[in-house]
């Protein structure tokens, strides 16, 4: 049986990632899962240099997820280097870089800065909702997708992967922008910019007022904009957007994921990843496929 | 400190007050290398609720595999947990943190308020046998056989009692430490009212002074009303309660010129140092990030007040 | 205590219907409800002929809510007048049309069948993504929501209430414009768009593919939208998705909703509009609020 | 038939086959209403799943105020309910829908395929039961005294054996009735295999004839084939399974120029006629919303075949 994806030409074992800012850079999960067992790693955001992120509190509960608005707090590109890809050097699986900045020139230097570093494929994150500056704005308006993917695709050494924001009417039109602009891949979705508010303190429930929800609760809309995605360009997608389990990823690959990301999941269950290897594994086995490409895409 | 995410079985609850319980649940891998001032992640049952609420380990019971949480109803995860019976399961992940770090030997202050009463009792033990232990092998040293032999006992025996035995025992050897033996593990505990849960269970560990917020039972006001009114002094403090507390026993010890190890919260939701949601804001550029905010969930709970702004 | 609200000077007496579509006309939820107890009953879509409605299935369960696409099946507004004003005019509560259409001249026509007719406002469906014309595509572009809101109000004897789709980048831009359009209200959110696959069939859950997503899930989307739209416009706002109960009602009036309406919650409990209004009711004799008003838009 | 949302407390459950459970709940104020081709919908206690569980009544006991319900598990929900035991509690909403239109007297087919078994056992009661009731009053007509009194008691005896009685009477008055009168509830039941739920319960009413997909027992395919395979006859059908069992038998019904009456499926969101989720397509306009729609939840589940298309 044959589970391993082929994306911009880099092969996975398995289609199963864990979503970036939810795994650190795999350091914590490591003592729960057996990284050499997942497909890829996804790091948390990394920018040129450290962000100090948002004020806390910096999460909420909501109905079936939560509203996250970490701010993209991270050590900055010299310390990830040093720090973070050695670490997971040690382990047999892809290494994906998660890369923001709060303007163009932010995200070319942090994407030089990784050109020789052993990783495998770099992903650009417009689709933030929690910073003021960057993040999301690149990701409304299908001109700035387009200019920061050329900018950034002429400057990376390795395939890259536009993150892209659900908060959009058309979802197509920014995947398009990110296929014109040359990107060998694309990652959707981000969180849905929510709010949740104390009636009892009569507060916000974050400190930032709005934060980006994510959880099961998102994820008809994500299953929706894969599908749609799918439709509409050529290069491969990694869905992502409250994927629980295998059931909840092959509905992604179905819809026509190359392959899934988990996030939200592993709060709630820190063995979501390798579960939802083996919850792939085992529908395969169930009902023959013996090839997971024969079941990208085969729902439209 | 491997953790897990495991489900335990309920071996019992107790209600201490309207709105306070006492829950023990069979968790022996958690208990296996939990220490005081850890917490344990606690999920519900209902589908709608993802994320784990975090419970400060009470009570360790390496033996019986045991874990004790005494926790408020704040919401409806702990309403909850609150209706679990013996027999029933609960899927909880720990142990989480870093615990209080065991300084023994010293005059300590064990300051809990309100539902940050909790984590100093299992501390409260922890200290008292370590005291027992330091006293025991410092009798030793002297030469003095039956306060060795009390306190090699002191592990297998009710701590109280072995501390009060090791305390009666005539030493010369360290005139100060002996002085305020029994005396070194000082809890100040603060209470809304005269509902004092827990209270008596410290004191088989040293004296305990209580501070209510009504007036109901000993000092009217907070604990450090209750420190200034019993005249009572301390070498190091350790501290789990809101922040106003906190705040203000990072003054009050640095005014005195003592260590003062706090217990924070803040919202989690991974509760092992991935996510970022459960930063403070720290006076050094934090290991992690490079900035100045530590993870409540991994690099602590528990802080040097100097470290931390509050 | 003063629980009324005054809406494009319409007042209600309380803040609570329901929302379009989830309660038919009243008469299925009357054997539940004392109809007399609600601020409003908003009235399933209705448009100047029969529409039939997408194949069915027509709904699938998600994690936290639900995906639908009835497609506005709806009697038409002849029988509409004749069977179900009089119905509701049995009961001391105001009557909120709901009004679809496919093409502009659609809503005039049923606006102005219903010029005469002792209905309190109309509430104009522009985001419903289930049907192929008309519908979410007039939500969805500034101009056309400010020029169907001024056609419609050009023809309206009513107040009119123009309903907003999530499914925008931002639900600010067509707030502006339905206020520009002369709109007396706005009610959000409407449905977001979403997708369920059922793996062992691989196959939509859904006849029409696609379906929008209401419930819990939704909240924080909406009650985003809610407060940014409150920022933006003058008029008063009806605010919508996922409401439960009085606390998830509270959010949206603290976050600077008029009124509220509950959707999906009557599936899951058919009291929950009355319970939602003793739910309020309760919070304000707690806090000593006597005054609704006083809670309306109070974070900010 | 005042509909209700209620919690009612688990009476009983019992594992019928491997994935079919019988489980009954006290519901006074539901099983009062009740008639028989109704259903109830049952919540779980799954805050992620809002929507109700649409349930047939395989059992109506008013005087015990208890609901019966068979279900197949089939998937996440049905396996809540399997794991409920008696005292427990849950969440139901009824009764809803119209039920099956009682035509007492004439010769009937029951049919039920797999899941769509259990509601037929309830109406096979209250056929059976009817029909006792006409044979005593036909019988009471001809002066057979004690026919009527063994129908008199038919409501409060186990309906099989009142009417086993009333089958046995001599009765003259209508010959026509009378030859076939415990042939009246003739149950068609088509299984996959030999694990025949609730069969011998249908046994107290009326002849049962049995078709399973395997041929491990009774006719090997359907339940038409049954038909045809013992040359049985009717002049009304009721039925309830899937699609293309009920499509068949629409054909069959039409064929022999007989009513009948099919119970059908379809996703649910309110269950009460409010939400248009649960349509399907019926001949002629519907009452409702004038086009060709007709709301299962409200105007079904049972329509009568020639009104819907399938
Ligand atoms: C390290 C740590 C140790 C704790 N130890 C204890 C203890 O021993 N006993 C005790 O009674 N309480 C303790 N708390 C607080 C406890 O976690 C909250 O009361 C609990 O999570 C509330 O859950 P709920 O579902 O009842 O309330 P809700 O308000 O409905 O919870 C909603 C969400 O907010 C989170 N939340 C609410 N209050 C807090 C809080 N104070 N801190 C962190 N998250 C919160 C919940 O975890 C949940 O995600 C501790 C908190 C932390 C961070
Ligand atoms: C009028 C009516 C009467 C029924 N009577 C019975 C009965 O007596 N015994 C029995 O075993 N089953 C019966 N069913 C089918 C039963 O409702 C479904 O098997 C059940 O809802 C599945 O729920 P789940 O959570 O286990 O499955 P899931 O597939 O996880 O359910 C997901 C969602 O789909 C809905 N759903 C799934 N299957 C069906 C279905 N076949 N029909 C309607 N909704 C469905 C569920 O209600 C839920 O909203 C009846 C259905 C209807 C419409
Ligand atoms: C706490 C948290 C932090 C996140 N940080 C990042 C990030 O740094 N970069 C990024 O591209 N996405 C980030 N995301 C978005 C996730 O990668 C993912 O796109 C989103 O959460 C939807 O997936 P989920 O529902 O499985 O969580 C974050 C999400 C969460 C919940
Ligand atoms: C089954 C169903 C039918 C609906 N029909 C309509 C409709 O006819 N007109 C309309 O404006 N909105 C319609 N809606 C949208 C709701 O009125 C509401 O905006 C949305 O469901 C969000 O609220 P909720 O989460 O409380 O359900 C419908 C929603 C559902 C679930
Ligand atoms: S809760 Fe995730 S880092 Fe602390
Ligand atoms: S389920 Fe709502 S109309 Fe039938």
């Amino acid at each position: 049986m044959d589970m391993s994806v082929k994306i911009a030409g880099v092969e996975f074992k398995n289609p199963v990632m864990e979503a970036s800012g939810t795994f650190g850079s795999g350091v914590e999960y490591s003592e729960f899962v057996d990284l050499n067992k997942l497909g890829a790693v996804v790091t948390k955001g990394v920018a040129n240099v450290p962000w100090p992120g948002n004020p806390t509190p910096r999460i909420a509960e909501t109905y079936g997820g939560m509203i996250n608005a970490i701010g993209l707090q991270n050590p900055g590109i010299d310390v990830f280097i040093k720090r973070d890809i050695p670490f997971l050097r040690q382990y047999d699986t892809r290494i994906i870089v998660n890369v923001c900045g709060r303007t163009t020139e932010d995200y070319i230097d942090v994407v030089e800065r990784l050109g020789d570093e052993p990783v495998d494929m770099l992903e650009i994150n417009i689709s933030c909702p929690n910073v003021k500056e960057g993040g999301i704005a690149f990701g409304q308006d299908p001109k700035a997708v387009e200019a920061i993917t050329k900018a950034v695709k002429a400057h990376a050494k390795q395939p890259i992967i536009m993150k892209l924001s659900p908060n959009v009417t058309d979802i197509t039109v920014m995947a398009k922008a990110a296929q014109a602009g040359g990107t060998d891949a694309i990652s959707l979705i981000n969180t849905l910019t929510g709010m949740k508010i104390d009636i009892h303190k009569r507060a916000f429930a974050l400190a930032n007022k709005t934060g980006g929800l994510s959880g099961p609760a998102i994820k008809p809309v994500a299953l929706r904009m894969v599908y749609q995605t799918a439709q509409a360009v050529q290069v491969p997608i990694i869905g992502m957007g409250g994927i629980m389990n295998g059931e909840d990823a092959l509905e992604f690959i179905l819809a026509g994921a190359s392959a899934v990301a988990i996030g939200t999941a592993n709060f709630h269950n820190p063995y979501a990843t390798v579960e939802t290897v083996e919850g792939i594994r085992s529908y395969m086995e169930r009902y023959g496929i013996d090839d997971i490409s024969q079941l990208i895409g085969a729902v439209r | 400190m491997a953790k897990i995410k495991m489900t335990a079985v309920v071996a019992g609850q107790e209600q201490l007050t309207e709105d306070i319980f006492d829950m023990r649940i069979k968790a022996a891998q958690v208990a296996e290398d939990a220490v005081p001032g850890q917490f344990v992640s606690l999920y519900t049952k209902d589908g709608a609720k993802l994320l784990p609420r975090p419970i400060s380990l009470c009570g360790i019971d390496r033996e019986a595999g045991e874990l004790r949480l005494v926790y408020r109803i704040a919401g409806a995860g702990t309403k909850e947990f609150s209706r679990l019976k013996a027999g029933d399961t609960i899927d909880v992940l720990g142990p989480l943190g870093n615990g209080f770090p065991m300084e023994p030997g010293k005059k300590a202050f064990l300051i809990g308020g309100g539902i940050g009463i909790p984590p100093m009792l299992e501390l409260a033990k922890a200290l008292a046998e370590a005291n027992a232990r330091l006293a025991g092998s410092a009798s030793a040293q002297a030469g003095a056989q039956l306060a060795g032999s009390a306190s090699a006992q002191a592990g297998a025996q009710p701590a109280g009692s072995a501390l009060a035995q090791a305390g009666a025992q005539p030493d010369g050897g360290l005139p100060e430490q002996d002085g305020g033996r029994t005396g070194l593990v000082q809890s100040i505990l603060g209470y809304r009212d005269s509902q004092m849960f827990l209270k008596h269970e410290f004191e088989a560990f040293g004296p305990v002074h209580v501070a209510t917020e009504d007036g109901s039972a000993g000092t009217a006001g907070n604990v450090l009303d209750a420190i200034r009114e019993q005249g009572l002094s301390a070498d190091i403090i350790y501290a789990c309660g809101p922040t106003p507390m906190l705040r203000a026993l990072k003054a009050y010890a640095a005014e005195q010129g003592i260590p003062c190890f706090l217990s924070l919260e803040e919202k989690m939701a991974c509760g092992v140092g991935a996510c970022l949601a459960c930063v403070c804001q720290s006076k050094d550029v934090d290991g992690h990030s490079q900035v100045h905010n530590k993870r409540i969930c991994k690099d602590g709970p528990v802080f040097l007040a100097d470290e931390i702004e509050l």
